[in-house]
């Protein structure tokens, strides 16, 4: 087997999967296609060798984020094809411009070529060494994400709750 | 750091206040934390302390970032007051106030990119908050969705231009990244996607200070929320935002800057001749407000464009000078509010209702269109002589014609003033706003005539 | 375990994030439900993600996957702020369509 | 010392008079300018007129800037310290029949002008210039946006973005030059004049200072803000603009451009003078159709000192002494002409040519008194105005004889002008209105003797005039002619 | 004495300011007295100064009053020149102006605003000796443009008349115009000889070669000063509107002095006018062009002052036409010879007015040789002087004129000889008109008929005498009497042309002019005395060239439709149209044209989120591929 195949298909199924989130016509679909493309994504991490962030990826995006979005979905019952959508000619420009975008992205990001050759170490994504990361170099930055947690925290608090007039 | 910290518990005290019931005293509690917040970051002075790996580094330019920011809400407290004691989510808006300026203290001081995403995503998590929060006005829900999308959908963009930078140099150490940077622009191997990563940081910062041609969502998000709070985002939020670009420009991406200040300059130069023009046709002073902080921030764009050894003072002398008078601004807009009209021509009446206003609206007004002897110019000249020193007249001229501009709607604030109201007794201000005007427009004064003290900080 | 950067190059990643990201923005422009556009700006950040652990893994330097680590918790808070919003708005203009806000202009 | 005394009495004054009661600060005012008048008059005394400054005073004030506090007088700058302090007490005194409200402000503002120009003509500092330059555009600006006619509003905001157009210009100058002194960079005046322009720099930075003072002064076709602001504010604020203010653009001229861009000069100053006299010739024939009589001042006004522009730009001795004579004569011709215009207007209600007349049946003193100004103002010979045009005409026919012929269409078009006003307003059969003219009032008397007086002295003895600018000037256009 | 020469000026302005300040408290015996005194007390010091200049070789003194003007090398002391031509323009000017001033006593007495006459009056007996005195060309600008002040204020002294005062204006607008050139023509003096004194000027021009090109610049401009005061083509037509003043300063200024100030300029530069043989030659013909031409109009005027100011105007001409042949002294005799009989004929004239109760117009007089008997003979004596009828003063001085032109050009002699014909015959005609035939005014006028008190009579005879007598200061050498005037002023003359004319021509010359002299008396006489030929109504119909005449060849006319008005549409269109539309208008369409801008722009704010975002990818797009890949 070409050892290079995984990653074909992964990131054919990870673009499809993406494509289909902006394409398809119901939320839901679109839910559930971007639940596939994280798992997808997932697999790249797995790829790469990046074990822990793969598991905290499964949990958080496809544990929580994901079931948040479809929990919210289903409040504001939006399962049927309610959406309005954009008229042709925007959804036009708007594949023009994003096309674009992504010709002129991928034009300049070029050059990873002139990097030096790649590190051959192996152990960079165990739970051990992240670990030593985050309670060593990044202790402060993650303590205060704790505080971006807090601020989000209130603010839904704030925002979710029915106003005492 | 004792600063951040203080700032940081002070909010999470404050999220507790509704709880443990200490809600009556907990605006005293505010203002004596930040003084003493304040305190500490006067007496860290010079001393240039880095903590945590590196994490953040409290030079004397944090320093003084963070005790202009501090002082900034420190004066915007004086009319807040009316909004927390009105609010029954007091302890909540309170905490969430003092995370902005925690994330706002972040992102003066950081020397780690990962230090700066935090930061700026704690400001901007609880600005988003903040500008729906109020939640039965249609318009602050809007600002706040509005504000929201846009940010995130920026800071997507940002964060795309940080991992390509991460890619090239494999640290987010600023230090690190910046001598990564000029090794490789000597050896001529630097791939082509750092250019990318940097002008898309650009971008996404370009974003968070309101530049054309990514303002769009300034003007909306200014109107929508409550003016109180918009008065903390053109001041403190903006202050922080653009110590954040200058500290992360001039400190990783100094040696590109003959690759990125040319856009930048064309970009600074369409965002003041943008805000100005705009500002011209406004009708409601909070809009008005929010076009010109666009255009402020084509004038501050200026000194990052220039990038030379006085630009860190200019954009701190801009800042200051720029935050105080707009707070002073924004007292009279809150009144506005107060009074449920925010155009212009409410205005009428003003100066017979309140004797002697008109002196200090015209010191403020003055101050910011950037006229001797207000701060205002002093800090606008340290523009324009960064600017020239490296060479970009065509951008001064530019400045100075939009700044032209600047004063024909700013001083339309004082002719409406000058009227009488044919109808009803005209406008009025409380005391908090009446003396906010005052002390704003003492220290523009007092700023514009010793500027020295700010001038020669050399930050 | 050898990691797949060893059998194709950094540029294929570089390049899958870019279009990844492309099409997240492409949503972002495509659609008016507000929804959507989150998840779309979640794409896009996951795109960052993968190419930050791409790069992680290509210099063997564990704090890009920090920093994937730190997106993901500001994306979880993001998330939950926004949905607050949208829940909001949704209660007061029974809608989630982004362009029925267009009450701020001018 | 003396320099100080000079320039915070009135700003001292200024804040008291916000304090004082309304009935009395017109009166507190006027002592003050007086008191100003007398500190002058004895700093005259000490002034030795060598080419020296004097009576320097020197502080840093943005040491790591190199701006400082410098101010001092020369024998330029000591007779428009003159002028601006002579005709201060003169447009206080004019005021006193008018009731303004809220007197306090006015007389604040007016006593805050008079710092501001006194400061504008003393800086030895290119940066302190340009404050006190700008400063004194924001008492004039209130004084016309509070108490102006019917179409301040827009007026006074068309002249102050008009003058600060330029005044931004300049900054952009005057940064520029800054950032060309060699070593810490200074704004000292005597730096900046030493310091070495290329040549292509001094050409466009010509136009940054020439706009600027072009604006101020003004030249055709940067005059447009003129007319109107003068028709539109009141008689005070007019007085000071046409008396002092636009001799600041003057100034400006030999003080802060001619010495430092020689080069420049010589490249545009032929464009320049061109623009200058054009202007003179045409704002005669503007004068000649005007209706309004504050107009027709006004347009006189932009004739005179377009004349008084092209002395100085001629670099001739008798150009630039010329200017300095003629800076002062109509200083004082047009307060004493505005002044009649106002004493019109008062008793009137009018200032449309068409409907006065005749008044010179009803009014001795005031006729001849208009007559002496207006004489002083057509140059006629012992008046003060002749012997500043006479001066300048001469210098410019040095320049070249073509544009002197031209410019002396001005002494034609002036006499034409004048002639006609004053025909209009004093001569003929009284008008329905103007048989109740009345008498002048004590106050208004003596504003007019004393500018009566002042013209014909000025015109029988210029000497003390010449003497004192006259080393100063040479000094001057030596250095220029030097690089030359 | 000499040095005393600043009290001949300062006693007018002594006078000026007295009876100026005064005013109202001083009845006209007491304004006049002390006016007339003033000028009397001058004229006293100034014979006394002749006496002594006019000592056998005296030098010109300057007096120096103080430093005026200095700048640079400019230095303009304000100083005196007492030399022969000064001294004797001293004497005309206080002379002639004490008669006058005591005429006015008597002229003016019915004026309730007498003080304010004799002031001005007085203050231009103060001007126009500083004209005369002054010892560089600035001092007599200085007197040159004051006499046209007094000039003004004097013809406008009756400013309740709109017409007066138009006149007033147009005199001092017109005197401006060739101010300019005489100050330009200083300024190239300035250029070329470093200085405006006479006395420098002179001894640097003596060494110049002739026709310098800046010489003849020189005495062009200084020329088209002279045009301006001295009423010269083109710039003649103030000085017949300028008879709406008083007739007594009618006779002084428009006559005898002012008028005069440009011929004695000229005298006074003679040295630049005899290094410039083409500049003379243009004065000459400007000269003679004027003379013809005025003469001619006057032929048609029944104004009798208007007449009179033709007449001047004529006369004029003949100095210029002198002035150009290099015969500068007989200038001057013809300036003293004119001053006498032109201010006899003004005041003869006001005389009339006065006893016609202020009736100007020929048409309504007549037979008035009885009424007025004196002023009738003195008014003869004027006439028979200025038609040139030997020996009266007018004839010497006409005479040198024509024999010094004959030399210079015959052809210019014909034009003058005519032109001299042409005075006789208009002189004649007023003469005729106004003293002979029947009375022609209303009864009203008729019953208050009488002669002038003795005031104005004492004045008459005493110029009449000189009209008469006056001549005889400048006899030709056929009579081999000295030519007193020619040794007088030989010092200050640089170059006395030596050519006389022969004595042959002389008498044929003035046999010839008796003869006409009397074939026109007597032609006048009999056309309108015996045949009581009535100059035409001005509603009737007249033949083409009478009516071009006496519209005066619709000079007035022509400058309106030509300058006047051109000019006043130009600067109101212009006003209008560039500086309101134009120059204004771009300010002000700047401010309009921002706010259209930012109400456009504003629109770019939809308010959509899609739209904003949109942008921002644009230009994301725009920045990447300009800074990335261009």
């Amino acid at each position: 087997m070409n050892p290079s195949l995984p990653f074909f298909v992964l990131a054919t199924l990870s673009v499809f999967s993406a494509l289909m989130v902006v394409l398809s016509r119901k939320p839901v679909h679109s839910v559930l296609y971007l639940i596939f493309c994280f798992f997808t994504i997932g697999g790249h991490y797995l790829l790469l060798n990046a074990q822990f962030l793969f598991a905290v990826h499964i949990i958080v995006y496809a544990g929580a984020i994901m079931v948040l979005f479809l929990f919210t979905l289903m409040f504001i019952n939006m399962n049927k094809e309610l959406e309005p959508h954009k008229t042709n000619l925007l959804k036009v420009a708007a594949t023009v411009a994003a096309g674009c975008l992504l010709l002129v992205m991928v034009g300049v990001t070029k050059g990873a070529e002139k990097l030096a050759a790649h590190s051959t170490r192996s152990d960079v994504g165990t739970v051990a060494n992240l670990g030593k990361a985050l309670y060593g170099q990044y202790l402060l930055p993650f303590e205060l994400i704790s505080i971006l947690l807090l601020a989000a925290m209130v603010g839904a608090v704030l925002l979710g709750k029915k106003s005492v007039e | 750091m004792n600063t951040l910290i203080i700032i940081a518990l002070l909010g999470v005290a404050a999220m507790m206040a509704d709880a443990l019931r200490f809600k009556k005293i907990l605006l005293p509690l505010i203002v004596a934390g930040l003084l003493a917040a304040l305190g500490f970051a006067v007496a860290a002075w010079n001393s240039n302390l880095s903590y945590y790996h590196e994490m953040v580094l409290f030079n004397n330019y944090s320093l003084a970032f963070s005790s202009l920011l501090i002082v900034v809400t420190l004066l915007w407290m004086i009319i807040s007051k009316k909004y927390f004691s009105s609010s029954s989510n007091m302890a909540e808006h309170a905490a969430l106030v003092l995370f902005v300026l925690t994330g706002a203290v972040i992102m003066t001081a950081f020397s780690d990119l990962s230090m700066f995403f935090v930061g700026l995503e704690i400001l901007s998590i609880s600005l988003y908050v903040l500008a729906a929060s109020n939640k039965s006005e249609l318009r602050s829900n809007e600002a706040g969705m509005k504000y929201f999308l846009m940010g995130s959908f920026a800071t997507g963009f940002l964060l795309f231009g940080i991992a390509l930078i991460y890619g090239t140099t494999a640290t987010f150490n600023l230090a690190k990244i910046a001598s990564s940077i000029s090794i490789s622009e000597t050896a001529g191997n630097t791939p082509m996607f750092v250019y990318t990563g940097v002008i898309l940081i650009m971008v996404g910062l370009l974003f968070k200070v309101s530049a054309a041609p990514f303002h769009f969502w300034a003007p909306d998000v200014y109107e929508g929320a409550p003016t109180i709070i918009t008065a903390f985002m053109a001041t403190v939020v903006k202050t922080a935002a653009f110590a954040a670009f200058y500290r992360l420009f001039s400190t990783c991406f100094h040696d590109l800057t003959g690759f990125w200040s040319h856009a930048m300059a064309v970009i600074a130069a369409i965002t003041m001749l943008a805000g100005n023009i705009l500002a011209v046709y406004q009708k409601s002073l909070k809009r008005m407000m929010a076009y010109s902080s666009i255009a402020h921030a084509g004038y501050m764009l200026m000194a990052i464009v220039a990038m030379n050894k006085i630009s860190a003072n200019a954009v701190f002398m801009y800042a200051a000078a720029y935050s105080v008078a707009s707070m002073g601004m924004f007292a009279l807009m809150q009144s506005m509010t107060d009074a449920g009209d925010e155009s212009v021509d409410s205005l009428k009446g003003l100066s017979k209702n309140n004797k002697g206003v008109i002196v200090f609206l015209s010191a403020l007004v003055l101050s910011m269109a950037g006229i001797p002897p207000m701060a205002g110019f002093f800090a606008k000249y340290y523009i324009f002589l960064g600017a020239i020193q490296s060479g970009y007249q065509w951008l001064t001229l530019v400045a100075v014609l939009s700044s032209l501009i600047g004063v024909y709607y700013y001083f339309r604030v004082i002719f409406v003033s000058l009227q009488d109201n044919t109808e009803g007794s005209g406008h009025t201000l409380n005391k908090g706003q009446w003396s906010l005007i005052i002390i704003a427009s003492l220290i523009s004064l007092a700023m514009g005539v010793l500027p020295g003290l700010l001038l020669t900080l050399s930050l | 375990m050898n990691s797949i950067l060893q059998y194709i190059p950094l540029n294929y990643y570089v390049a899958l994030a870019a279009i990844l990201f492309a099409i997240g923005v492409m949503g972002v422009l495509f659609r008016r439900n507000a929804i959507i556009i989150f998840m779309c700006i979640e794409l896009m950040l996951n795109a960052v993600n993968m190419l930050l652990t791409a790069f992680s893994t290509f210099h063997g330097d564990e704090s890009g996957q920090v920093m994937v680590f730190f997106i993901m918790a500001v994306a979880a808070a993001e998330v939950a702020v926004g949905l607050a919003i949208l829940v909001m708005i949704y209660n007061n203009i029974r809608t989630v369509d982004i362009d029925e806000l267009n009450k701020l202009k001018g | 010392m003396i320099t100080l005394l000079l320039l915070f009495v009135p700003l001292v004054a200024s804040l008291a008079c916000l304090l004082f009661d309304k009935a009395k600060v017109k009166v507190f005012a006027l002592g003050t300018s007086l008191v100003n008048l007398g500190i002058l008059a004895y700093s005259l005394t000490l002034f030795k007129s060598d080419m020296s400054y004097q009576f320097l005073v020197d502080y840093w004030w943005v040491k790591d800037l190199g701006i400082s506090f410098k101010l001092g007088l020369d024998g330029i700058s000591i007779l428009l310290v003159a002028l601006t302090n002579f005709l201060m007490p003169l447009i206080i005194l004019s005021s006193f029949r008018n009731d303004y409200k809220n007197a306090n402000a006015f007389y604040s503002l007016m006593l805050f002008m008079q710092f501001a120009l006194i400061g504008v003509f003393a800086a030895l500092d290119g940066f302190l210039f340009y404050i006190f330059w700008e400063l004194a555009l924001i008492p004039i600006y209130f004084i016309c946006l509070f108490w102006g006619g019917e179409d301040r509003v827009r007026i006074t905001l068309k002249f102050f973005i008009y003058t600060l157009t330029g005044s931004l210009l300049m900054l952009i100058g005057l940064i520029y030059v800054y950032l060309q002194t060699p070593g810490t960079h200074s704004f000292d005046i005597n730096v900046l004049y030493s310091t070495a322009l290329s040549s292509a720099d001094q050409s466009w930075l010509f136009w940054c200072f020439f706009i600027a003072f072009a604006i101020k002064i003004p030249i055709f076709p940067l005059h447009s803000w003129q007319a109107d602001t003068y028709t539109d504010s009141p008689t005070q604020g007019t007085m000071l603009l046409s008396g002092i203010m636009l001799k600041m653009g003057l100034y400006g001229l030999i003080r802060w451009m001619i010495p430092f861009l020689p080069e420049g000069l010589e490249q545009w100053g032929n464009t320049a003078m061109i623009m200058s006299i054009i202007g003179v010739v045409y704002a005669s024939c503007m004068a000649l159709v005007q209706k309004d009589f504050k107009r027709l001042i006004a347009y006189s006004s932009v004739a005179h000192v377009g004349l008084i522009a092209a002395g100085i730009l001629s670099l001739t001795i008798q150009g630039m002494q010329g200017a300095m004579v003629q800076m002062l004569a109509h200083g004082v011709n047009v307060v004493g002409i505005f002044f009649i215009a106002d004493i019109i207007f008062r008793r009137m209600k009018t200032r449309n040519l068409d409907e006065l007349g005749g008044l010179a049946n009803n009014t001795r003193v005031f006729t001849i008194l208009y007559l002496i100004i207006l004489l002083g103002s057509v140059a006629l010979p012992l008046t003060n105005g002749f012997v500043g045009e006479f001066l300048l005409l001469n210098g410019v026919y040095q320049y070249d004889a073509w544009m002197a012929a031209f410019a002396g269409l001005t002494i034609i078009l002036g006499a034409v002008y004048m002639l006609r006003s004053y025909q209009k307003v004093m001569l003929g059969e009284p008008h329905a209105r103007s048989i109740e003219f009345t008498g002048l009032h004590l106050t208004e008397k003596i504003v007019l003797v004393v500018v009566a007086l002042a013209i014909i002295v000025g015109g029988i003895y210029p000497k003390p005039i010449l003497q004192t600018a006259g080393p100063a000037l040479e000094d001057l256009l030596a250095q220029v002619k030097d690089i030359y | 004495m000499v040095q005393f020469a600043w009290l001949i000026p300062l006693l007018p302005l002594l006078g000026f300011i007295i009876v100026g300040v005064l005013n109202k408290r001083l009845n006209v015996a007491m304004s006049g007295g002390i006016a007339t005194a003033a000028v009397f007390i001058s004229f006293m010091i100034s014979a006394f100064i002749f006496g002594e200049v006019a000592h056998e070789g005296s030098i010109p003194e300057r007096v120096v009053l103080f430093d005026w003007i200095s700048s640079g090398d400019l230095s303009i002391p304000f100083s005196f020149l007492i030399d022969r031509l000064s001294v004797i323009m001293l004497m005309v000017v206080t002379g002639v102006g004490t008669l006058i001033h005591l005429y006015s006593i008597g002229y003016m007495s019915h004026e309730q605003d007498h003080p304010r006459f004799f002031s001005y009056l007085n203050l231009f007996v103060f001007f126009m000796l500083l004209l005369v005195l002054g010892s560089n060309y600035i001092v007599m600008f200085v007197g040159w443009e004051g006499v046209g002040l007094c000039s003004y204020l004097l013809i406008g002294f009756w400013f309740k008349n709109i017409e007066y005062s138009n006149a007033a204006k147009k005199a001092f607008i017109m005197n401006r115009i060739g101010d300019l050139g005489l100050l330009l023509g200083v300024f190239l003096i300035y250029m070329t000889f470093g200085s405006v004194n006479f006395s420098d000027v002179f001894s640097a021009a003596s060494s110049l070669p002739q026709n310098n090109a800046a010489v003849t610049a020189i005495c062009l401009l200084l020329f088209v000063g002279a045009m301006g005061k001295s009423a010269q083509i083109p710039l003649y037509t103030w000085l017949p509107d300028a008879m709406a003043g008083p007739t007594p300063v009618s006779a002084l200024i428009h006559a005898a002095t002012m008028v005069t100030a440009g011929i004695y300029m000229v005298v006074r530069s003679n040295v630049l006018y005899a290094l410039s043989p083409d500049a003379s030659s243009i004065v000459a013909f400007v000269g003679i062009a004027t003379a013809f031409f005025a003469a001619t109009i006057g032929l048609k005027q029944n104004d009798i002052k208007k007449v009179l100011a033709y007449s001047t105007v004529s006369q004029l001409g003949y100095m210029f036409v002198a002035l150009g042949v290099g015969a500068y002294q007989t200038a001057l005799f013809h300036v003293i010879t004119h001053a006498f009989f032109k201010a006899l004929l003004f005041l003869g004239a006001g005389s009339v007015i006065h006893a016609m109760s202020g009736e100007q117009d020929i048409r309504r007089m007549g037979a008035l040789k009885k009424v007025l008997p004196i002023t009738h003979l003195t008014f003869l004596i004027g006439t028979l002087a200025i038609a040139g009828l030997p020996p009266f003063a007018g004839f010497f001085s006409k005479d040198e004129i024509l024999a010094k032109v004959w030399m210079y050009s015959p052809i210019m002699f014909v034009i003058l000889a005519i032109t001299s014909v042409l005075t006789a015959v208009y002189m004649f005609r007023l003469y005729w008109l106004t003293f002979y035939g029947e009375f022609r005014g209303s009864e009203h006028q008729k019953s208050h008929l009488h002669e002038s008190p003795v005031t104005m009579t004492l004045p008459l005879i005493v110029l009449a005498v000189l009209s008469a007598v006056g001549g005889f200061i400048g006899m030709p050498e056929l009579f081999h009497a000295p030519h007193f005037l020619n040794e007088f002023l030989a010092p200050v003359i640089f170059k006395v042309s030596h050519e006389e004319a022969s004595h042959a021509f002389e008498i044929a010359l003035m046999s010839v002019s008796v003869v006409l002299l009397a074939v026109i008396m007597y032609a006048t006489y009999s056309y309108y005395v015996t045949k009581k030929v009535r100059p035409e109504e001005d509603s009737d119909e007249l033949d083409s060239f009478a009516k071009l005449l006496s519209n005066k060849y619709y000079v007035d006319e022509v400058y309106a439709a030509l300058i006047t008005k051109p000019l006043d549409k130009l600067a109101a269109f212009v006003y209008k149209f560039i500086d309101q539309g134009l120059i204004d208008g771009t300010v002000n369409n700047t401010g309009t044209a921002l706010n259209g801008i930012s109400g456009q722009l504003r629109k770019l704010q939809t308010g959509h989120i899609g739209a904003y975002i949109f942008a921002m990818v644009i230009g994301i797009i725009t920045i990447l591929v300009l800074t990335m890949i261009i």
